[in-house]
C-alpha cells in the first residue's frame, strides 16, 4: 500500500495495532487534553511524576497526556481498546519533557481469567513483534498477595521501594514479613515458583505454557499497591536497558472511577526504547 | 560478557579487595596507568573504574551490567537498577552537623551546604522546613566554619573532622556501605551469572 | 501489510507520504521542542497566534510545535523534505488548543523555477489525493509583485486586510495604488490573468498548463509580506469551508535565519479538516 | 444552491429591501411566522434570519455561503471570509461617549462598557491605556449615567439619545455600514453565481 | 433610594405588571421614549430597563439595588447576589433538542449550538461527554436543520417552533421563570425596603 | 515618620497591622510559593477556584499565592498570626488575574470561647478601621447547625447554594429540612436569633453585646461544610457591593492537615474593595 | 503613627519613599501585569533572564514583573517617578523564583546634567539610608564613551564581558582597544580618573565633590550597550557580596519604546539584599 | 583580613607555589591534616582549600574575597566575580573527542558526555545541533569506548589518554589555565590589598 519506508517505531506500533485489532480491540484515539487536576490526584499511576502542563486560552489548568489509561477508563469504563498515542514524559535521566509514542491495550468490564490470560498473551506477543530477533522476558507477579500480606503495615512504601529492587538485605534489616521476603526471593520460573501463587494467578500462568521459557514469575514488578490489585507484569528485551513494556490490573482505579465492580488491566509498550540499545556486547 | 563499574577512590578499593577475594581478579586494576578497561577472558568479565557518582549512571543505562555504589549515591541518585547485595564495606552515616554553637531560628530559610542536595531536600521537606541549598563538591565543613551555611549535610565516619573545626553532629539522616547493584534488564538476559557473583561476593563480604 | 483499518487523517497522510516519496522528498521527523522565543519574533508567520506554551523541568519557556516550516529551516536549511507532524494550534472559533495532523513539505536551497512548478504541482496533487472525488482549486497569487506596489506604503497592513478579504471598497475608500486594485480584481482563470503576472510568474503557471481548470490566479491569497516574496498559494476543497492547504515562497525567511542568498518554497496540508463537510446541500 | 445569511431586524430590512429590489425575492421572508428557511427554487437561492452577531458564524462554517452583517459585527468577530461589497445601508458609527462632565484621570483604570469588547480593548491598547472592561448587551448609555462605566465604546446614529443623558462623544473610533460577506470556499465554488449577485446588488445599493 | 434593574421584553413587561399591581409604578416606563431612568419621589425607587442577560451584572456591583431575571440567564452567569423570590412569570424550560432523525454517535465530539454555554458546558462535563460549543444570539433551531450543530441547548416553551421545524427535544435541563434578585450588600443596609418590596411582590405573584 | 502620602490600601494595611499586634497577634510572612498540587486538592477552601499557577525553573509545578491561611496552617499549626500580602485572584467578573492586598488574622490550636470571641471582635473593629464613617454590618452564622441537619444529605451542595442565595423558595421546592428552612428565615438581630442558636455560640454572640447593631446572625453566610465547621462570617461595608471581610472556623482543615486535636479560625480583609464604592446614590 | 515593628526590608522602602518624595518623585504603582512578548524582545535590558511566565485566564502568556523600569517608559514616558514593587527572579545560584523587594526611581524627558546628577545623589543617598554605619561605594561609568570605541566591531559581546570581569589579560589577549584597555586599568578616584572622561561626565561628577570619597569612576560597572548609554552605575556596601543597586541611563531604550528624543535616567534597589550579610570578618 | 579559596589537587598546588613563591605563605597548607583554615596574621590574610569546582561559589557569596579557578570552570559555573589574572598555571584545552571511527548522522540528536555540561550546550546550540547530555563527574573516556555516548567535551592536555583508547580530537573549544579571581563588593572595600596580591602574582606567574 506504501511506496515508501516507514520509521522502526512507526513501522512497530502499525504492527501492534494489527496484532491488537486480531484480537477484537478497537482502536482508541484521545480526542481532547485531560486537566491538569485529573492527573493530579492519581500521580502514583503514572510511571513519570513529571507532566506537561500548560493553561489553555480558556484559562483552564491542562496537561500533555502522560498516559492514556486514565482517559480510556475515564471515557469508556468497559470494553477492549487499543490506542496508538504520544504521550509526554521526562525520561529517567533527561532534563527536559520528550514526546514518546506509547502502543497499548485496555481491557475493562467483568473479566474473566480467560481475558487476563489473553492480555498476558498480547503482552508476549507484542514483544516477539518488536524484539526482532533478540530474547525477550515477561515478569509476571500478583500485587494481590503482596497487599494481603502488608495490608496494615507502616511502612509498605519503604517495604515496596525494597521489593522492587530485589533488595533482600534491607527487607530482612526491616524485619519485613517473611512470607514476602520468600515471594521476593522466588526463583523465577514458573514451573518452580507455582506453589507460590493462589490458584487463580497459577491457573492463568499454567494456561499459558508455551510461553513458560519467556515468563518470569518475579516480584520485584510490584510498584505502587493503591491502584494496581491481581497480575502486574514487565516486558525486556536484550540489549534494551529498560523495561519496553508494562501492565497489570487496575481493578481499584476502576472502582475510583465510578465504575463499581467492574475490573480492568492493560499494558504500554514504550515504543521509543526500540532505538536503545546498548553496545557494550559489541 | 559481564560488564562491572567499580567507584574509584577507597571504597572502591575495598569492593575490588572483596572481588578478588571472590576469585574475580581483573590484572592491572591496581596498578598506576591509563588502560580503561580491565578484562578477564577466562571469566567473561570485563572491569573499569568510575567516578562513585558515575556508578548508578553507568549501570541504570546498561553500560555495566553491575556495579557497587556507596548507598549515599544510590540514595541521591534514585537510579532504576537492583539493589542486589549490602557489601558492608564503609559504613557511614549521612548526617546533619552546624556548629556547636548553633541555634536555629525556625522563621527563617535554613542554609543548607551539602554534595547531596536531593537527600538534603527530601530531608527538611519532610519536616515542613524551607530551606536553600548550596550544593558543593567537598570540603563541607569549611561551609558553617565560615558562615556560608547554617548547618551541612554529609557523610560522617568518625566525625573527628567535626570535633577539630567545633561541629557536631544535629540528627543522623541513614546508615550507609557499598551496595552491590545490577541493571535489570541485564539481570533478566545474564541472571545465572550475576546471582553467581552474589553468591560468592555475600561469602567473603562481612 | 496491515490487516487493519486506518482514520481518514491517517490514510491521507501516508498517501501524501508516498506521494512526496515518489518526488524525491525525504522524510523529516521533529526531534524536540523548540522555545517559545523562537517562535515568539516570528508570529505573523504563523497561521494561529496562539501558541502552547509551558516551561520545562529545565526551567526554559517551550513551546509545543504550532508550526514545523521554521524548525526545518532552522536545523536543515537546504535541501527537499516533507513532515507528518501533529501540531498544536487554536482552531478558528474554539476556545482550547487542538492536536492538529498537519502534512507537508519544504523546499529549500538554490531554487530553480522547475522547483516552484514542481511544488505547485505536488500541492494539486496532494489536494487530488485528499478530495476523494469532489471538484478542488488552487489560488495563486505574487506576493512579490504585491511588495513591489505597496513599498513604502504606510497602511500596507490595511491594505494587505482588504486585498485578503477581496475587499475593493475598502481598497477604494483608501485610495491604494491602481495597479493594486487591478490585481485585487483580476478574473482569475489562468488564460485570462496571464499578462497581468511578472514573465517568471507567468513562465511557470503556463508550465502547468494541464491542471489549469483548478488553477486561480487570485491575490487574495497574499497575506503577511514579512516573510514571503514571490509565490502564495491556498488549496481549497468543494464543501470544506476554509482553505485545506496553504504555502508560499519563503525566501525573506531562509535569510533572516542566516540561510543567505539560498530560497524556500513549502505547504502545509490540514488534515484534520478532512472531516469538516458542511450538510448546507443535502 | 445559494445559502444567505440576512441579520434580524432593521438593518436587515433594509438589506432584503437590496435583495428584492435586485431580484431577488423570498416569499413569506417579511411576515410574522415560525418559518426559519426561505426557498426560492426559481433562483436556486435560499435564505434565512440570524441574530445580527451570528451572520459571521453561519458564514465562516460555510453554512450561509453568503450574508449580509454590519461592519462593527465584523470587526468585533474578525471572521475569515470575504468582505465583497459595501451595502451602503445602516449608516452610522463607533464611538466612545461619557457624561458631559467626565475628567479622565489617566492614573486610574478605565472602566469601559460596551458590546464590543475586542474593539474597546483594541482601540485603548493603540492608546496604551489600560482599562477593565464591563461588557453589556445594549443599554449602553446607562453605564456612565449610573456610574457603572466611565466610558462607553458603543455604535452612535443621530446622537440624540446621548444628548438627552448628557453623555457626549469623545472620540470616533469607525465608520460603519452594511457589508455583503462571502465563505471563502464557497466563493471558489459558486463563483459565478456570488458575482452575479453582487453585481445586482451594487446596482441597487447607494 | 431603592434601584430597580427590569429586562426589556416580554418577560420584563410581565414583571413590571407585577410591580404595578404591587404598588411600585414608575411613569412612563411603558411608553416609548428615550428615557432610561424612571424614578418615583414618593417611593424613594428609581427603575430602569435593561437588556435581559445585563440584570445581573447591575445588581451584582450594586448599581441596582434589586432586579428581576430569568433563572436561565441566573444559571448562565452565576452572580453572587440573593435570589429573593420566584416570580413565576414566564415559565419554560431549559432543553436539549435535536432533529427527529437524529442518532447520537458517542465515538465523535457533539457539536451544540447554544445561547448558553456555560449551561451546556456543565450538562455535557456531567455526562462526561466531549463537546464543541457554538454559541449563538439567537435562531438556535437553524443550527441542527442546517447542519451547523447535531443539537441545541435553549428555552422551550411550547415546542411548536421545535415541531415545525422537524427537532424534538431530547432531554431537559432545568425548569425556568423570572426571579426576584438583591444585591448581598445592599440587602445589608436596605434590607427593609426589600423586604417591603419582596412581601408585597409575593402577595401579587402566582 | 514617613513624610509622605501612602495609598488608601497601604495605609488601611498599616493600620491593621496596629491593631493586631495591640492584640497580641505575631507577623507572618511568606517565605515562599507553594506547589499548586498542595491548592489542588483543598480548592473549595479558596474563595476563588482560578489559581495562577507557572513552573519554577526546577521544573515543579507552582502556585502564586491564592490564598494565605493554608500556608500559616502548614508552616505554623498553633498560635496568633496576622499577615499583609499579595494574593493572586481573578476577580468576579474580571478576565484576567489581579495582585490584590489582602489582610487577616488566623488563631490555632486550643481555642477557647473567648478566642472565638476575640477574632470577631478584631472583625467588627477591622471594619470599623476601613469602614471611615460608613456604616459596616457582620454576618455571623454557625455552620456546625447546618452540618448536623444536613449530615447524610445527598443534594447538600444544591441546598447550600440555595441558602447562600437565601432561596427559600429553592429550598422549598426541594424539600429542605424545615430546621434549615428555619435557619434560613431568620430574623437577622441578635436578640431575636439568639433562641435558634446553640448555647455556644449564643454564649460567643452574647459576649459581644456592644456590636450588636452592627452583628447579624445570618445563614446565607454559610458556603462550603467540608472545611468549615463551627463560626463562619462575612463582613460588608455600606457602598461597596461585595464583602470585604470573611472568615471562619476550619477545625477539620487543621485536622486534615495533621494538626489533630486542634481548631482554627481567622479571616481575610480584602483591602482592593476599598476602592471600590458604587456611585448609584450620588 | 504605627505601634508596631516593621521588617527591615520594609523600613528600607518606606525610608527611601520618603527620600524619593522629597525630591519631587512621585510614587509610581504597578496596575496590571504585562504580557511575556513585552519583556521577551528586551531580555538584555533585565538583570536576570528568567521571566516567570503564567498563562492569564483570556489565554494571553504573561509575565510576572521582572522589572519595573520597562512598564514605567511604557506607561508614562516622561516625568519623576518613583517606584516600591515586588518584582520576581531566580536569584544567582538559586534554583527557584523569589518574590523581591525594589525600589527605585525613573527621570524621564528633556534631561539636563543637574537632573543627572541628582540622580546619582539619590542613589548615594539611598546607599546612605540602608548601609546603616557600613562604608559604601557607588562604581560609576560611561556607557558612551564604551560605545564609540567599540562601534563597529564584531566582538563587542565578548569585550563587554572582559571588560565587566576586569579582565585586563583577556582584551588584551583579543587585541581590544588601547583606548578601552585604558579605561578598564583607571585609577578609580575621580580625581586621577577625571581627564579620561567626557566633559559633561566629568562636569556631573564634579558637581558631585562631597561624595568623592564614595564615588569610583569604574568602567566594569558597563555591561549592555544595547540600551544603555551615558551614565552607568552600580552601588555596594561592605558587607554585602553583590552590588545592592543598579541604574543607568537609557536613552536609546525611550527612543525605541517611541519615545523620540527623550532621555531616561534611573536605578533599582535590591532590598532583599539587606539581609544578605556574609559573616567571613566576625 | 583577606580570604583567599584555593582549589584542592595539582593545579591548586601550582597555584600555591606561585602565592608562597610571591611571599604568601600559609604554614601548614601542604602538610596532610585536618585543618581547614590556615591563617597568617602578619599578612592578615586567611586561606583554605575547597573543591576546584567550589571556587566559584565561596568567592561569589564572599566566602572568600578572591581566589583561584580554572578557566574551565570559570565558564561553566558563570559566576559573577572579577577576573583579576591569568595566572598560567595548569594551561590546557576544552576539547571535542570521539572514537577514531566514528562518524556522525546530523539527522540523529547527538549524545555527549562531559562534566561540563553548560559549556557543552553552549557549544553545540552555536552549531544548532540537537544534543543528549550525560553528565558525568570523571573517566570520560569511558563513555565513548563503551558505547554510552558518540562524544565526549573534556579537559585535554597532552591528548595521551585519548590515542591509547583509540579517540581523537575532533574540535577545540577553548583555551584553558588558573586564574584569579575576586568577589566585587569584597575588591570595592578591599581593593589595596588585593591590588597588591594581584600585583606579586603577577610578577611570579608566567
Amino acid at each position: 500500500m506504501f511506496n515508501f519506508r516507514l520509521t522502526p517505531e512507526e513501522e512497530a506500533s502499525l504492527k501492534l495495532r494489527g496484532l491488537y485489532e486480531s484480537y477484537g480491540y478497537s482502536f482508541y484515539r484521545m480526542k481532547r487534553f485531560e486537566e491538569y487536576d485529573f492527573y493530579a490526584g492519581r500521580k502514583d499511576f503514572l510511571t513519570s511524576k513529571s507532566i506537561l502542563t500548560f493553561t489553555d486560552i480558556n484559562g483552564k489548568l491542562m496537561a500533555l497526556r502522560p498516559d492514556v489509561t486514565l482517559s480510556v477508563i475515564k471515557h469508556t469504563g468497559s470494553g477492549k481498546f487499543y490506542y496508538d498515542e504520544k504521550v509526554y514524559r521526562v525520561p529517567r535521566n533527561a532534563s527536559t519533557f520528550h514526546e514518546i509514542s506509547q502502543s497499548g491495550i485496555e481491557c475493562m468490564g467483568h473479566l474473566q481469567p480467560s481475558d487476563l490470560r489473553e492480555v498476558l498473551e498480547l503482552a508476549i506477543l507484542s514483544l516477539h513483534l518488536i524484539a526482532d530477533g533478540k530474547r525477550c522476558v515477561l515478569d509476571v507477579a500478583d500485587a494481590g498477595q503482596v497487599s494481603r500480606i502488608l495490608q496494615g503495615n507502616d511502612d509498605t512504601a519503604v517495604v515496596l521501594h525494597c521489593l522492587a529492587g530485589k533488595n533482600l538485605h534491607g527487607l530482612k534489616a526491616m524485619n519485613a514479613p517473611d512470607e514476602l521476603v520468600r515471594l521476593a526471593e522466588i526463583d523465577s520460573h514458573p514451573e518452580n515458583s507455582m506453589p507460590y501463587l493462589t490458584t487463580e494467578t497459577a491457573g492463568i500462568i499454567d494456561g499459558l505454557k508455551k510461553y513458560h521459557d519467556e515468563l518470569r514469575i518475579d516480584f520485584s514488578a510490584v510498584n505502587s499497591l493503591n491502584y494496581y490489585n491481581g497480575l502486574v507484569f514487565r516486558g525486556f528485551i536484550e540489549g534494551i536497558p529498560e523495561a519496553i513494556l508494562s501492565g497489570g490490573q487496575y481493578d481499584k482505579m476502576m472502582n475510583m472511577m465510578g465504575h463499581k465492580d467492574a475490573q480492568g488491566i492493560g499494558f504500554a509498550v514504550y515504543l521509543d526504547m526500540i532505538g536503545r540499545r546498548t553496545l557494550n556486547d559489541d | 560478557m559481564i560488564n562491572v563499574a567499580l567507584p574509584k577512590g577507597r571504597l572502591g578499593e575495598k569492593v575490588y579487595g572483596l572481588f578478588s577475594r571472590a576469585g574475580y581478579d581483573f590484572p592491572g586494576m591496581l596498578e598506576k596507568n591509563r588502560r580503561l578497561v580491565f578484562e578477564n577472558e577466562a571469566l567473561g568479565m570485563r572491569c573499569f573504574w568510575v567516578k562513585p557518582f558515575d556508578v548508578p549512571v553507568f549501570v541504570e543505562r546498561g553500560t555495566a551490567d553491575i556495579g557497587a555504589a556507596g548507598k549515599d549515591i544510590l540514595m541521591e541518585r534514585a537510579p532504576d537498577v537492583y539493589e542486589l547485595l549490602d557489601l558492608k564495606a564503609g559504613k557511614c552515616r549521612m548526617s546533619v552537623a552546624a556548629r556547636n554553637d548553633y541555634h536555629d531560628d525556625p522563621g527563617r530559610v535554613l542554609r543548607v551546604a551539602t554534595e547531596f542536595p536531593r537527600i538534603a531536600q527530601e530531608y527538611y521537606s519532610g519536616l515542613g522546613r524551607e530551606i536553600d541549598i548550596i550544593t558543593l563538591r567537598g570540603s563541607l565543613e569549611l561551609a558553617p566554619v565560615l558562615g556560608l551555611s547554617d548547618v551541612i549535610v554529609d557523610i560522617v565516619e568518625t566525625g573527628t573532622t567535626l570535633r577539630e573545626n567545633n561541629l557536631s553532629v544535629i540528627s543522623d539522616i541513614a546508615e550507609l556501605s557499598a551496595r552491590l547493584i545490577a541493571n535489570k534488564s541485564a539481570y533478566k538476559f545474564k541472571g545465572k551469572e550475576i546471582s553467581e557473583i552474589m553468591r560468592r561476593l555475600q561469602e567473603v563480604s562481612c
